[in-house]
């Protein structure tokens, strides 16, 4: 296991290096952007004289090297819109957004597992169809769609809740409930089929055999062991999340970090761009290990590779 | 005194009547057709069927543990202390599972939920029924485990299923069935994965405990000898109806129905007569393996050397991990010897470029045990038995391809007609006929059998070795015919090789070996398999 | 006793916590909140110029010596009391006395020359100097202890309006680079900026002019101009700077002004059959800009015949709009077409994203109306970035025929801030190059009064007749939501400016 | 004789399946319904006449359910007077191509590669594996504009782009399915016949991870449609006067207060094909998995 772990690290790295490499050149690729930072207006000469400056003529290897050697300082650039290091920026935004994402993980996972299980009992009972129909339809809306639906109708005209913005519980309810709608959708349908298994593996029949209440065999037996491709789907849904982030913070204001990188990509804010990806990716990356581990705690056989 | 004996000829368990129907889409079939029997304290009783014959079935439902849908019951009652528990409601009965009556499975790998240790699934029978404290029903848990001869017990129990051998999960399977000491155990073929010096323990273990605690012991097994060994009474199954009922010694002594006398006449070690006329030229070898050696995490074949005749069958026989897959594999080519050569035809395999080997296979063809995963689900027949013949496409012109299958299925027994069907519509044994008719497709010198009749049930065992054996005749074969079974070996074998842990410990002509072993290991293994003729004589 | 003021202490922090974690923050007493669009990278002074910084600090925080009357185009004073020119390249002006900074310094000469010195350091990108002054070599000195002069190498005859830019800060103010914490002399100082989540301003009690009215001014950012109308809606916010006009729907809230943009499509001159007269008159004859307005455009848009709009000195008001008589372009393509012009040629689109409210739609409209008279239109609709690659010199060499869709905002007074850029051989975004034009756009940047006004209406009446660089659209008008409780009136510089103080409740 | 057999059988297969539909009326339900926007997507265009499809200024934003005007205009009009349904037939041809081509691009290449690196294994198995390592531990949609950025959004482009973020979800369950598939005896039997890698990868193992990524890709169209709409909303979707549903919700979004209609019906649509993609996606994954088949065979069994 713990071989598997710190292969597992490595690779991590490898895949965060891999992309951080390509995403230099990618954003780089998308243009000067002297352009977004003057002014339309701005003459000529004020343009070549301030990408000379800023070394955005420089030939793109040389623009990499530098960076490399920046980052050998433990430094992630310069955000030139903000005048501030890239870092800080990011750092800033990331709380938020893991916060966000957290909460809406969590209530996903926890109600997924609910309604998943009780959808599993009885298969293709009238709970199951139901629970279906409405999970899946729930998660097949386009997200921004729902979302300003959502404020017009919350917020407009009924007057519950607060449009947008940062605060106390009621401005999260949207934002968390626009989130939590694709992952759980998804993890319902993941939860119901892995305890569909799981209540019809043998060892269910052994505890009903050995005399085990009914709710036991359910939340003990069966859901221990139908956890397991749960939690990889969940560790997948990480990334995901991350990207109904990006439209949720946009639409409701949120200073996270989908918001911030959609900014920073559009107003070619490479510093800030990178920065965020390789935090990102590290995030991602770490709780995909977490959730190896999480599996290994859960799954004996696993331990003992 | 009195009470004492009419409470000894009382039932512990009757069954009556009982008949259960499965619905599927070909339409409802019934399992179970009226059966009846009773069990008495201190008693075993053996049901005895073949796969589908309903045996398992009856147990679910004993246990109530049926799958319904798709599973019904029609009719019937099951009587437990003149309580009729079909009727009872699920929290009633509940209290009883485990406690009156327990159940050993035979795949343990599965039936222990891999994610608790075996320890707290033992204990939780005490948690459920007696509401004793965890550490309680922990210490409890390790006793029982101590008394199934689980060594170091108290540290074991903290182990997941995973990390016990076969046997041993069984064991920790059979402490928990008496846990809260019930007065029925359902042991629903405890044996059949385990090699046949654990059986034997596992079966003696399951004898004693019957006796230290004066249970009921119903035993559920398709194999005879395993009845014949350890029960008093016998119900046959067969397609869900009980065709035969009796003390045991009686069954088998004089089966009256015509399906018990089948069964009875399919038990390997029958055959033998037949065999024997065969004469044997003894001539160059077609295949010489010479003092090759492999191992993986461990040795798993270390220096064997033995020869292979023309139109020979040549046993070679062994409990798990002595070594016999992998000299297969070697002979397959599936895998390279760390050490050694093989020589097929004086020329070694192991030097052979590609076309050599090309060549080479298409020469020695294998049938593999599991009928169900040697065969591609996607491909229908015809594909799967002709792929031999489009791999090697000089072979036969493609034109003829159709007619060389229909003549292959005819002559393993099907019809040609099963040409376009796909796996999954065959049963276990026409499968291995399948398997059997890719194998001859390119004219073979030799066929590995690698436990190729070990999965089947013993009527379709014998078929298939009755098969095997008129083929060798007609297409000049020689086999290698590898099984953990010695009696099969016994059937159809010239000469035997007897494995241990990668070694051959014994060999020779099929008769020597099976009357006078030399080596001590090969005798256990003759003793430790069951056998009628124990009863009988 | 104690253990009874404990749990009142408790329970009534638990109250007032619930409380306010229960209820939207909506503005209340003397504090207003306003919604923009973006939130502001930077809020440098020196950037005030831009519209996102400008509407937080511009005439708020931080004050320009002059400033220009939206509704004419007349230069006001305001730090400045005072200009003349001396000579034909020197302006002085004289600052008004008594006056502090936020954070205690004195406005004097020094002050301002430091401040003008700062704007213009071409360490700093700051973009008063790279969009006004990038082509200006000027130097300024103090000459008493409140006057300055300002020297330029060629003649400026409209300083007072560029003035009307410049932004003064504290001296102590760092050097080079922007700062996240302006010091200047306006009614409200910087207070705090959560970045992501919001700025606010508070009142400044030393303020020298009158004392405005509201005491704490929030602003936040919303992208969707649904969102932003929203907020008003609801009493989250008072003021919502720029909504979409189909989320101004609600007459009692929402006003509508003159925004000081005009939109057009720039047409590449240089690209055949761009090239061609008969093109370029046929493409505006197609145009059905009544139609446009009241459904894709908002109701009060003015068709546009020049670049700039009428408020600025050097409109022309003698033009008449293109007709819409797209028979008349038809019969024209098919003429050009005669000669051998490629009017088959596909001619890009290049829309951008957003630059106003149903920008797509818009694009699709035009692209079908050119469509309708022969013309073979592809639409290219491109972010911010993307679109400034066509937008400015140098162009691709390879380029094919083009329209650009495009935006030009001047709010400054004067003709010049659009006219050289636009439509001079050397312009940054121009594709013409007439002499003619070329002359009379440098006579007009030298000249003042009436002559100025004069040569830049000839200007405009070849380019609108004889040129035609562009598919001629609208002089637009945006929308903003006030909260009643208010009242502020936007006007056409609410698109570069809130001036809080002009903020009353009703 | 065989050919009748065979046809015989093939019959009998289609009956089969017929049945399982029946059983689950949900999945019936949503094959119609798919079949049916599949036709819309190939024939609708072209039945469709030029002038509904043309501005028409007079008709701007009209609402929906009047039957003042042609039944073209029975879902109303969007912004530019232009017939809702007309647009949204059109929207289905794009969207269908974009989602459809998307999704099979990236199950064949991610299915692919997904074989080489569990079949062979080693370097080249891990350096694939690194890759789709990279594009999972990026949100996609980020990815998608960074690209899209970079070149135009136009068809192709879209496509390559969507297809390439959905990738690795193909790689990683077609080299778990290999892995598993490697050691089944039927593959020991067939080299032990002398069969080639190429005939092993592409006869045996393939057709067995068939059914896995068809399962995953039927839930992909949805995902792949969706992140399309995301796009469209970001601006960086496919680029007007092309038309697909997600950017008929992106722009009717900014009308959701005055004509609701613009993004209402297109989103309407996404959702039902979504949701009928994933009904029917659960429905093959109990078909494909022959130990839940005898749900769906067993219904059948007592509604007769």
């Amino acid at each position: 296991m713990r071989q598997y772990l710190s292969k597992r690290i490595f690779s991590s790295i490898l895949a965060i290096t891999g992309l951080f490499v390509v995403v230099f050149f990618l954003a780089r690729l998308t243009g000067d952007p002297g352009h977004l930072y003057l002014p339309i207006d701005a003459p000529l000469e004020v343009r070549k004289e301030f990408s000379e400056k800023h070394g955005f003529n420089d030939p793109i290897y040389i623009q990499f090297g530098k960076f490399l050697g920046d980052l050998t300082d433990g430094n992630l650039g310069y955000s030139l819109r903000k005048e501030r290091p890239a870092i800080d920026i990011v750092l800033e935004a990331i709380p938020v957004t893991l916060s966000l994402a957290a909460v809406a993980m969590s209530i996903a996972l926890v109600g997924a597992i609910f309604i998943g299980s009780l959808a599993a009992y009885r298969p293709n009972g009238i709970f199951d169809r139901i629970s279906r129909v409405v999970s899946l339809t729930a998660a097949s809306a386009p997200d921004f769609w729902v979302a300003i639906t959502a404020i017009l109708i919350f917020s407009v005209s009924l007057g519950w809740l607060p449009t947008s913005g940062i605060g106390g519980v009621p401005y999260w309810i949207m934002p968390i409930g626009i989130l939590v709608i694709r992952p759980l959708g998804l993890l319902v349908q993941v939860v119901r089929g892995s305890m569909i298994t799981a209540l019809s593996s043998d060892f269910v029949k052994t505890a009903r055999a050995k005399g085990v209440k009914e709710k036991a065999v359910i939340f003990k037996h069966a859901l221990r062991n139908g956890l397991l491709p749960v939690i990889t789907v969940a560790g997948d849904q990480a990334a995901a999340i991350a990207n109904g982030a990006v439209i949720v913070e946009t639409i409701f204001g949120w200073p996270g970090i989908g918001k911030l990188m959609i900014d920073s990509i559009m107003q070619r804010d490479f510093a800030v761009v990178q920065a965020s990806i390789l935090i990102t990716a590290i995030v991602i990356l770490s709780i995909n290990i977490i959730i190896d581990i999480a599996y290994a705690v859960l799954d004996p056989r696993i331990r003992h590779k | 005194m009195v009470t004492k004996v009419s409470d000894a000829n009382k039932s512990l368990l009757k069954v009556n009547n009982l008949s259960v129907s499965f619905d599927t889409a070909e339409g409802s079939f019934n399992a179970v057709k009226e059966v009846n029997f009773d069990l008495k304290k201190g008693e075993t009783l053996a049901i005895i069927g073949e796969s589908g014959s309903g045996k398992s079935v009856t147990a679910s439902v004993i246990m109530g543990i049926l799958t319904c849908p798709p599973g019904r019951i029609k009719s019937g009652e099951i009587l437990l202390d003149d309580l009729d528990i079909l009727k009872l409601s699920d929290t009633d009965r509940r209290k009883l599972m485990g406690s009156k009556v327990a159940i050993i499975f035979q795949d343990t790998l599965s039936h222990l939920n891999p994610v608790f240790s075996v320890g707290s699934q033992i204990a939780e029978c005490f948690e459920v029924h007696k509401n004793l404290s965890k550490k309680e029903s922990w210490k409890r848990a390790v006793k029982l485990l101590e008394r199934v001869r689980i060594p170091n017990s108290s540290k074991r129990a903290k182990d997941f299923p995973h990390q016990f051998s076969g046997g041993q999960r069984q064991r920790v399977m059979i402490a928990m069935a008496l846990a809260l000491e019930p007065d029925i155990i359902i042991a629903d073929e405890p044996t059949t994965a385990l090699d046949v010096t654990i059986q034997a323990k596992i079966l003696e273990l399951l004898g004693e405990l019957r006796d230290e605690r004066n249970m009921g012991l119903i035993l559920i097994t398709h194999d005879l000898a395993i009845a014949a060994e350890i029960s008093d009474k016998v119900i046959v199954l067969n397609e869900g109806k009980i065709v035969e009922k009796g003390i045991t010694k009686d069954v088998f002594i004089n089966p009256n129905h015509g399906y018990t006398r089948q069964l009875m006449d399919s038990i390997p070690g029958k055959i033998t007569k037949q065999k024997k006329k065969m004469s044997k030229k003894f001539s160059d070898p077609i295949l010489e393996i010479k003092n090759i050696s492999k191992s993986y995490d461990t040795i798993a074949c270390d220096d064997v050397s033995f020869n292979l005749f023309p139109n020979e069958v040549l046993g070679i026989v062994g409990e798990s991990g002595s070594g016999k897959t992998t000299i297969s594999n070697l002979i397959l080519r599936l895998a390279s010897p760390s050490n050694g050569e093989i020589l097929y035809h004086g020329k070694n395999i192991l030097n052979f470029n590609k076309k050599d080997l090309f060549n080479y296979r298409r020469k020695v063809q294998v049938v593999f045990q599991d009928p169900y995963a040697s065969l591609n689900p996607t491909m229908n027949i015809f594909d799967i038995i002709s792929e031999p013949l489009v791999i090697h496409a000089d072979f036969l012109n493609k034109k003829l391809h159709q007619s060389k299958v229909s003549d292959l299925l005819i002559s393993v027994g099907l019809h040609p007609d099963d040409a376009i069907k796909f796996p999954h519509q065959f049963s276990g044994g026409q499968r291995q006929r399948i398997a059997i008719a890719r194998a001859l497709a390119l004219n073979p010198e030799i066929i590995i059998c690698d436990e190729a009749v070990s999965a089947l049930d013993v009527s379709i065992q014998a078929q298939i070795i009755k098969l095997l054996l008129n083929l060798r005749n007609k297409f000049s074969l020689s086999y290698i015919f590898i099984a953990h079974d010695l009696p099969v070996v016994k059937d159809l074998a010239d000469r035997v090789i007897v494995m241990k842990s990668g070694k051959i410990i014994e060999q020779g002509v099929t008769d020597d070996v099976f009357n006078f072993p030399k080596e001590k290991y090969t005798k256990d293994l003759l003793k430790a398999s069951p056998s009628i003729e124990n009863l009988i004589s | 006793m104690k253990l009874k003021n404990l749990s009142f202490a408790i329970s009534t922090a638990t109250i007032m916590a619930f409380g306010s974690l229960f209820s939207p923050a909506y503005s209340a007493g003397k504090d207003i909140t306003i919604v923009i669009a973006e939130e502001p990278d930077i809020v440098d002074p020196c950037e005030a110029t831009r519209s996102v910084v400008g509407k937080i600090v511009k005439q708020n925080v931080t004050e320009t010596l002059t400033e220009i009357n939206p509704a004419d185009g007349s230069v006001t004073p305001r730090l400045a009391t005072s200009w003349k020119q001396t000579d034909n390249l020197t302006w002085e002006f004289n600052i008004r006395k008594g006056i502090k900074f936020h954070d205690g310094e004195d406005l004097n000469a020094q002050a301002v020359v430091k401040s003008i010195n700062r704007a213009l350091n071409p360490k700093y990108d700051c973009e008063i100097r790279t969009k006004f002054f990038g082509n200006i070599k000027l130097k300024a000195s103090a000459i008493g202890s409140h006057t300055i002069s300002v020297k330029t190498e060629s003649p400026q005859p409209i300083m007072p309006a560029l003035m009307g830019t410049m932004t003064v800060v504290s001296p102590k103010t760092q050097e080079a680079k922007g700062v996240r914490d302006p010091k200047g002399t306006g009614p409200y100082l910087f207070n705090t900026w959560t970045p992501g989540q919001s700025v606010t301003l508070k009142r400044f009690d030393g303020y020298w002019g009158d004392k405005p009215e509201v005491e704490n001014a929030t602003y936040v950012w919303r992208n969707e101009s649904a969102v932003r109308a929203a907020m008003v809606k609801t009493g989250e916010a008072d003021i919502a700077a720029s909504i979409g006009v189909q989320d101004a729907n609600d007459p009692k809230m929402d006003f509508s002004y003159f925004n000081s943009e005009t939109s057009r499509l720039r047409i590449d001159m240089t690209r055949a059959p761009l090239n061609d007269i008969r093109v370029r008159k046929a493409m505006n004859l197609a145009i059905d800009l009544d139609g446009l307005m009241g459904t894709i455009f908002p109701k009060g848009v003015v068709k546009m015949t020049q670049i700039v709009v009428p408020s600025i000195n050097g409109h022309n008001p003698n033009l008449k709009p293109w007709p819409y008589d797209p028979a008349e372009a038809k019969r024209l393509v098919k003429a050009a077409k005669a000669d051998g012009v490629p009017v088959d040629k596909e001619i890009v689109l290049i829309g951008r994203l957003g630059i106003y409210p149903n920008s797509t739609e818009a694009m699709e409209a035009m692209h079908a109306m050119l469509t309708e008279v022969g013309f073979n239109i592809k639409i290219k609709m491109m972010e911010t970035a993307g679109w400034l690659n066509f937008l400015s010199r140098p162009y691709a060499e390879d380029r094919g025929p083009a329209l650009q869709q495009s935006q030009h905002d001047n709010n400054n007074g004067d003709a010049v801030f659009s006219m050289f850029n636009k439509y001079a051989c050397k312009g940054a975004q121009s594709t013409t190059c007439d002499k003619q034009v070329d002359a009379w756009i440098t006579e007009a940047t030298a000249a003042t009064g009436t002559k100025r006004r004069n040569t830049w209406r000839k200007a405009q009446k070849k380019l609108h007749e004889e040129i035609i660089p562009d598919v001629q659209m609208f002089h637009m008008v945006g929308f903003s939501r006030v909260n009643p409780r208010i009242k502020f009136t936007p006007t056409i510089s609410t698109n570069s400016e809130i001036q809080i103080s002009q903020v009353k409740f009703n | 004789m065989q050919l009748i057999l065979e046809k015989n059988h093939l019959v009998n297969k289609i009956r089969k399946i017929f049945s399982m539909f029946m059983n689950d009326k949900l999945a019936l339900i949503s094959i119609i319904f798919l079949i049916f926007m599949v036709f819309l997507a190939i024939f609708g265009p072209s039945l469709i006449s030029e002038s509904y499809t043309k501005m028409n200024l007079r008709l701007r934003n009209l609402e929906p359910f009047s039957f003042d005007h042609h039944f073209m205009y029975f879902f109303g009009a969007d912004a530019l007077g232009r017939s809702m349904i007309a647009r949204l037939i059109l929207a289905t041809q794009n969207t269908m191509f974009i989602a459809g081509s998307a999704v099979i691009l990236s199950m064949t290449l991610g299915g692919v590669l997904g074989l080489i690196s569990g079949y062979y294994g080693g370097t080249t198995g891990n350096l694939i594996m690194r890759m789709a390592d990279i594009i999972m531990s990026f949100p996609s949609l980020l990815l998608a504009v960074i690209v899209l950025y970079m070149f135009d959004p136009g068809l192709l482009n879209l496509v390559i782009v969507l297809a390439f973020t959905r990738m690795p979800i193909y790689m990683r369950t077609a080299r778990a399915e290999v892995l598993e598939i490697r050691e089944r005896l039927f593959v020991s039997a067939a080299i032990s016949m002398g069969a080639s890698n190429l005939r092993i990868i592409f006869k045996h193992i393939a057709p067995l991870t068939i059914p896995t990524l068809i399962t995953i890709a039927t839930l992909d169209f949805a995902f792949v449609m969706l992140g399309e709409s995301a796009l469209s909303f970001l601006g960086v979707g496919i680029q007007p006067p092309e038309v697909t549903w997600g950017l008929m919700v992106a722009q009717g979004r900014n009308y959701l207060q005055i004509a609701w209609w613009l993004a209402f019906f297109p989103g309407l649509i996404i959702m039902l094909v979504a949701l009928s993609l994933n009904l029917l996606s659960s429905w093959l994954r109990i078909v494909l998995d022959p130990r839940q088949r005898w749900r769906l065979e067993n219904i059948g069994d007592k509604s007769e």
